[in-house]
C-alpha cells in the first residue's frame, strides 16, 4: 500500500465527515429547517475522497447537483457549507446558492450545478485556464451516470481531447439518474467506451473501494498534470436516500438492490481494513468519530445561529463592480 | 361538476385526449405511471436526459402524422433544449411554407417559491412570446388547465404550456363532461370598475385575493387572466382598461421585457384606450435578479399581495 | 453486380441532375438572380443518389444545410426547388425557406435544415413514427462531419440506439466543417468509433464510389428495415465547391487536395464504369446529358416566370390553421 | 480621427484589449486570423462546432482568471448554447454571492435583410434582457463599437455584443487615441423637439435617415441610441419624452415583448413622463413571424423609412 497512516486516517475522517454531514442536513431538511432540497452523497463517499486526497489546493473541481462530498473534500469549511443550506448570510453564497449551488473560489471549488451535464463545459474552460497558465494544475469535474446522456457531455469530452486538457472526467456511476437505470438510459451500458471513442485514456473502478479511488486517481491525475492530457475515470457507486429527501419523487428501485449496496458501504469496508492493519482501533475510530460529530454540531450551530439575510440583499450580487 | 387538483386536471386532459387519439405519443425524462398503465410504454415514453432530442424527436413525429408531448418538466432545463424550440419548433410551419402541420404540446413547470436557487427557479414564457410560432397558455386555475391542455392537444402548433409548480396541489372544480377553452380568450375572474388587474399564473390567486380586501375598501377591482399569452386576448385587456382607465399587470416574471411589458404596450399604443388613461399603466413584477435561494431574499424578488396592493393605492 | 442496369442508368441521370442542378443554382447565385446563399453539393452526388435509390417513396429523410442533392435523390421536383432558390411564390414553400429549408412532405422530405446537426433528433422523432406505425418505413438523416461535433449527435444516437429505431445515420464526412478539418476538431478522427460508442453497427465507405455507396446502403436499410435498429455509415467524400457561393468566407484547404478529390469525381467514375460494361455508350451519355440540361433549363426558366411572392404573404404559416 | 468599417473598428477593439491583457482569449469556431497572428493560436482559438462547450469553456476560464471572448457568429446559432448563457453566464455571479467575478464577451451577429431566412435571421436581444445577470452592447456606429466593446472586454461580468451583419462594412470615424464608451448612457444621434424616436441597432440608421427627411417639411425629431441594453439609460429616455410629448421606438426585432415594449412601459409607467405624453407611444418593430427568404417577404417584415414616417405622421 502506497497510502502513508496518516493520509489513510485523514480520508477516514473526511469520508465521516461527509457521511454526517449529509445525514445532519437530511435531518435538518425534514425538520425544516433547511429549505429547498437536499440531495444526498450517502453511499459514494469514497469517490471524493479518494479523488481530491490526490489534488493539490489550487487544482480546480467543478461540481454537481449531488456536491456535498466533492466539495468536504476539497476542503469546503462546513460551517460556511451548513450556513448556506440553512439559507444564512454566513453561508457560502450570503444564501443566493443554497444546498445547489455552493463554491469556494479561494480553493479551488468553481462551484456545485443544478443543471445535469453543465458543469462539464465550464471544467473543459478551467482545465484551458489551467493549461495556458502552465503552472502543472489539473481539473477534475465530477457528474453522474445521467449526465452521460446530455449533449454537453460530448461537447466536453471532444474538445478536452483535442486540446489535450488537463482534465479528469470524473463519472460517479452509481446507476440511476432519479428512476432511470442507465443499462437503459445509455446504450450499451458502456460510459468509459464513449470516453474512448473521443480518443482519451479510461479507467473503470469500484467507487466504494477507498484504496481503489485513490490508487487509480493517483496515477490518473499523474499523467494528467504531467501533459497527458485528459483522462476519463468510471466510479462504479449507488446512492443509498432517494434521489432527494423529499418525497415528491418516489424511489423506484429495488429495495434488495439498495439493501446489497449497503452492504458495500464505503466507510465500513474502509474502517474494516484499517482496523485489520491496526492503522486504526477501536478506541481511535470512537475518537475520530466523535470529533467528527462534533464539527457537524458546530456546523449546524453556527448555522442556525447565524443570520437569515435581510430581504433587500436578494438585490446585490447581480453583476460584480 | 368535480372538484379534483390542478395536477389531477392536467392528468385528466391528457388521459381524455390520449382516449380520443391513438396517434398521441408523450416523452418525458421520468415514467408517467398513470399514462403507462393506460396506454403502455411505446406511447408514454422514458427518455434519457436529453432534452434536446426529446423536444427534437416530438417535432419529427408531429412532422410523421403523430402528436407529441414533451415534458421538459422545469422551464430551467429547457434552455438545454432552446434551439429545437426556438429554431425549429417554431419556425418549420412557416419555412415550409404551411406544407405539414406540426401538432406538438411542449409542458414546463414555472415559477419561485420553494428555495430552489436560480437554476430550478424562472417564468421564462417572455422570452418565447418574441418567438413567433409558438402558441402559449398559462393555465391559473384547475378549470383552466384542463380545458386549455385539451385544446392544445387538438391544436396543430406547437404549443407550450407553462405550469407553476405551486399550483399543483389548487383544488377546483371541472364539468362532467368533455370541455376546451379555445387559445386567446381572457377570463374576467372578477368584474370590477376602478382598477383593471392583469394577472398572470399563480398571480391570478394573489390578484383575486387583493381585490377581495380592496373590495372592502370600496375600491373595485376587475381582475383578467389571459390564460393564453399567444394568442394574447387584447381586446378584452383594453376593453377593461376603457371602462376602468386604470392598468396593474401582475406578473411573477422579471420585469425587463416581461408579458407585462408586452401588455402595458399594447394598451397605450392604442390610442382609444391611452385616450381614457386615467393614470400611468404600473407593472408589479418579479425583480430583475436570479431568484435566490433563501427565503427571506426569494419573497423579496417575487410580487405578493402587499406590493399589488401598493400598486393599486398609488394608482388611485 | 446486383443492380440492374435501368437503376444504374437512372443513378447515374439522378447525379448528374444534382451536379448540373447545382452548377446552375451557383451561376445563377453569381448573376444575382439567387437570394441568400447557396451551399452546393458538388463532388458529393453518389452518396445522396446511392442512398435514396435504396428508399421507398414513404419512406423519409431529413436533410442539411447542403440538401439539394438529397431532395433530388427522394424524388423532388427540380421546378418547385428551382423556383424556391429564386424566392417565388411557386417554390416548394412558396418562398418562405430558400436554399435551406426545402421539404416536401408527399415524399417524405422532412425539410433540409439551417442549423447544424438540429435534424438528427427530427430525424429520431421520424423514425419513433415509423417504428410505432410498424409499416416498414425508415427513415435517413443526412448530416456533415462538422454534425458530429454539436451535443445533438449523440443524443440522438443515443436515443434512436436504445429505442432501436429504424434511422440510418448517413454521415457525410466531406472533411471539413466550412474550414476546420474534422481531423482537427473529431478527438481521434474516427466517426465510426462514436457510433459504435453509442452501441450502433457501423460502416464506413468510399462516398464517391456509386457502387460502393448503393450496395452498402443497400444491406444496412435491409438490416434496418426488418427491425435490426439504427445503422450508422460513414460516407467519405469531398466537397468541391468553397463552403458556400459567396466569397464571404475564403476557401483556406490546400488547392492540391481539392485538384486531388476532383479526380475522383463520383460521376466520371460510374461512367467510366458504365462504359467499360456497356451499360452506357457515349451517345447515350450524351443524350442523358442532353435531357438533364434540358430538365434544369426548364426548371430554371419557371423559377424565372414564376411570380414573386406578394409581401402581404409573409403574414401567413406562421401558424397552421 | 480615422475613418475604418464597423468591422475593422470591432477588429481592433479586440486587438487593443488582447494587447492590454495577456490573460485575454478568443474562442470562434472559425479561425480569427488577425488575432492568431499577433497572439497566437493558443489565445485565439478555433473550437469544433459545439457552442455550447464554447460559451461554457469561456465560463470555466473567466471563472479561473482569464477573460473570454466567446463568438458564436450569428445569433440563431446561440439557441444551442443557451443553457451556458441564461442558467450559468447570467447566474453564476449571484448564486456563488458574488464570490468571483466572470468576465465573458459573448459576440453574436443579428439582423435580417440578405435572404438567409428564419434559421438565420434573428434579434433576439429582448429574449437576454429579461434573463437578469447579462449586459447587453448593441452598437450601431463605427465609434460605438470600438468603445463599446473595449468597455466590456474591461467589465467584470457576462456582456453579449449583439452586432449586426449589414452594418459590417458601415465606415465611420474613431479617435487615433484609446477610448471607451461607458455602458448605460445612451446616445443622442439627432436632437430634436417634436418627437423621440428611440432607434435599436441597425434602426438607428433608418431613423436618422427619416429625420433628415422629415426635418425638411418642419417635424423636428429626436433620435436616442441607447447603445446598451442592459444598463438602460432610462433617464435619457424619459427626458427626452418628457420634452417632447411623443415616443416612437424603432426596433428590428419582433414586436411582442421586445426592447420596444420595454422601452415604452419604462416611459409609460413614470408618472411625469406619463403625464407628458400627448399621444399614445408607438413602436415600429419587425413583424411576428419568423423570417422569410424571399425578398419581398422579408423586406414586409423589417421595419423601413416609410414605417417608421407613417408611425410619426400618426402621432402629430
Ligand atoms: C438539464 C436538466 N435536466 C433535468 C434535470 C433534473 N435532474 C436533476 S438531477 C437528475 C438526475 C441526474 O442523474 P445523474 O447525473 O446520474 O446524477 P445522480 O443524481 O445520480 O447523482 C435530473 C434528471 C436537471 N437538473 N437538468
Ligand atoms: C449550430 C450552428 N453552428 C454553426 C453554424 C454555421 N455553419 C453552417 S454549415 C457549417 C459547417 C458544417 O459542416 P458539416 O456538418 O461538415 O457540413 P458541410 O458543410 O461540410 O457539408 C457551419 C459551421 C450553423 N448553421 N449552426
Ligand atoms: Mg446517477
Ligand atoms: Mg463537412
Amino acid at each position: 500500500m502506497s497510502i502513508d497512516n496518516e493520509s489513510l486516517i485523514q480520508m477516514y475522517r473526511t469520508m465521516l465527515t461527509i457521511r454526517r454531514f449529509d445525514e445532519r442536513a437530511s435531518q435538518d431538511f425534514k425538520k425544516g429547517l433547511v429549505p429547498g432540497l437536499v440531495h444526498s452523497y450517502n453511499g459514494q463517499e469514497a469517490i471524493a475522497t479518494g479523488v481530491c486526497a490526490n489534488l493539490r489546493k489550487d487544482d480546480r473541481i467543478v461540481s454537481n447537483h449531488r456536491g456535498h462530498g466533492h466539495l468536504i473534500a476539497k476542503g469546503a469549511d462546513i460551517k460556511r457549507m451548513m450556513a448556506e443550506i440553512y439559507g444564512k448570510k454566513t453561508g457560502y453564497c450570503k444564501g443566493k446558492g443554497g444546498s445547489m449551488h455552493i463554491a469556494d473560489f479561494s480553493i479551488g471549488i468553481l462551484g456545485a450545478n443544478g443543471i445535469v451535464a453543465a458543469g462539464l463545459p465550464i471544467a473543459t474552460g478551467a482545465a484551458l485556464a489551467a493549461h495556458l497558465e502552465g503552472k502543472g494544475r489539473i481539473v477534475v469535474v465530477f457528474f453522474g451516470d445521467g449526465a452521460c446522456q446530455e449533449g454537453e457531455f460530448q461537447e466536453s469530452l471532444n474538445l478536452a481531447s483535442i486540446w489535450k486538457l488537463p482534465l479528469i472526467f470524473a463519472c460517479e456511476n452509481n446507476q440511476y439518474g432519479v428512476n432511470t437505470p442507465y443499462t437503459y438510459a445509455i446504450a450499451g451500458g458502456d460510459i468509459p467506451k464513449r470516453a474512448a471513442a473521443y480518443d482519451m485514456p479510461t479507467k473503470s473502478v469500484d467507487g466504494n473501494d477507498l484504496f481503489a479511488v485513490y490508487e487509480t486517481t493517483k496515477e490518473v491525475a499523474e499523467k494528467v498534470r504531467t501533459g497527458g492530457g485528459p483522462y476519463f475515470v468510471e466510479y462504479k457507486t449507488y446512492r443509498w436516500s432517494s434521489h432527494f429527501e423529499a418525497d415528491t419523487i418516489p424511489d423506484l428501485r429495488p429495495k434488495e438492490e439498495i439493501a446489497s449496496w449497503k452492504k458495500q458501504c464505503p466507510i465500513l469496508r474502509l474502517q474494516k481494513k484499517l482496523l485489520e492493519t491496526g492503522i486504526l482501533t477501536e478506541p481511535m475510530i470512537n475518537d475520530i468519530e466523535k470529533q467528527v460529530m462534533a464539527n457537524i454540531e458546530q456546523a449546524a450551530d453556527y448555522a442556525a445561529a447565524s443570520p437569515l439575510p435581510e430581504p433587500e440583499d436578494a438585490m446585490a450580487d447581480v453583476f460584480s463592480a | 361538476m368535480r372538484t379534483i387538483s390542478y395536477a389531477q386536471a392536467a392528468a385528466e386532459a391528457l388521459q381524455e385526449e390520449f382516449r380520443r387519439n391513438a396517434k398521441t405519443v408523450y416523452l418525458a425524462t421520468d415514467a408517467q405511471q398513470n399514462l403507462i398503465n393506460e396506454f403502455g410504454a411505446e406511447r408514454a415514453r422514458v427518455t434519457p436526459i436529453s432534452e434536446s432530442v426529446l423536444v427534437g424527436s416530438a417535432i419529427g413525429l408531429a412532422g410523421s402524422g403523430y402528436r407529441a408531448v414533451a415534458d421538459l418538466r422545469m422551464a430551467t432545463f429547457g434552455f438545454v433544449a432552446m434551439d429545437q424550440m426556438v429554431n425549429q419548433a417554431a419556425k418549420i410551419t412557416y419555412m415550409f411554407g404551411g406544407q405539414s402541420t406540426f401538432p406538438i404540446l411542449i409542458r414546463m413547470t414555472i415559477g419561485a417559491g420553494t428555495s430552489l436557487a436560480a437554476q430550478h427557479s424562472i417564468c421564462p414564457y417572455a422570452m418565447y412570446m418574441n418567438v413567433p410560432g409558438l402558441k402559449i397558455i398559462l393555465p391559473a386555475t384547475v378549470y383552466d388547465i384542463k380545458g386549455l391542455l385539451k385544446t392544445a392537444l387538438r391544436d396543430n402548433n406547437p404549443v407550450i404550456s407553462f405550469e407553476h409548480s405551486l399550483l399543483g396541489g389548487l383544488s377546483g372544480e371541472v364539468p362532467e363532461e368533455d370541455y376546451t377553452i379555445p387559445l386567446g380568450v381572457a377570463a374576467i375572474k372578477r368584474e370590477g370598475k376602478d382598477v383593471t388587474m392583469v394577472a398572470l399564473s399563480r398571480m391570478v390567486h394573489e390578484a383575486l385575493a387583493v381585490a377581495e380586501e380592496l373590495a372592502k375598501e370600496g375600491i373595485s377591482v376587475e381582475v383578467i387572466d389571459p390564460r393564453t399569452l399567444v394568442p394574447l386576448d387584447k381586446q378584452a385587456i383594453r376593453k377593461s382598461v376603457v371602462k376602468t382607465g386604470r392598468l396593474v399587470v401582475v406578473d411573477e416574471a422579471c420585469q425587463t421585457c416581461s408579458a407585462a411589458a408586452e401588455i402595458i404596450s399594447l394598451v397605450t399604443e392604442d390610442d382609444k384606450t391611452f385616450n381614457k388613461l386615467k393614470s400611468p399603466p404600473k407593472r408589479v413584477c418579479g425583480r430583475d435578479t436570479p431568484v435566490p435561494y433563501s427565503p427571506p431574499m426569494e419573497h423579496y424578488v417575487i410580487p405578493d399581495k402587499k406590493k399589488i396592493k401598493d400598486a393599486i393605492r398609488q394608482l388611485l
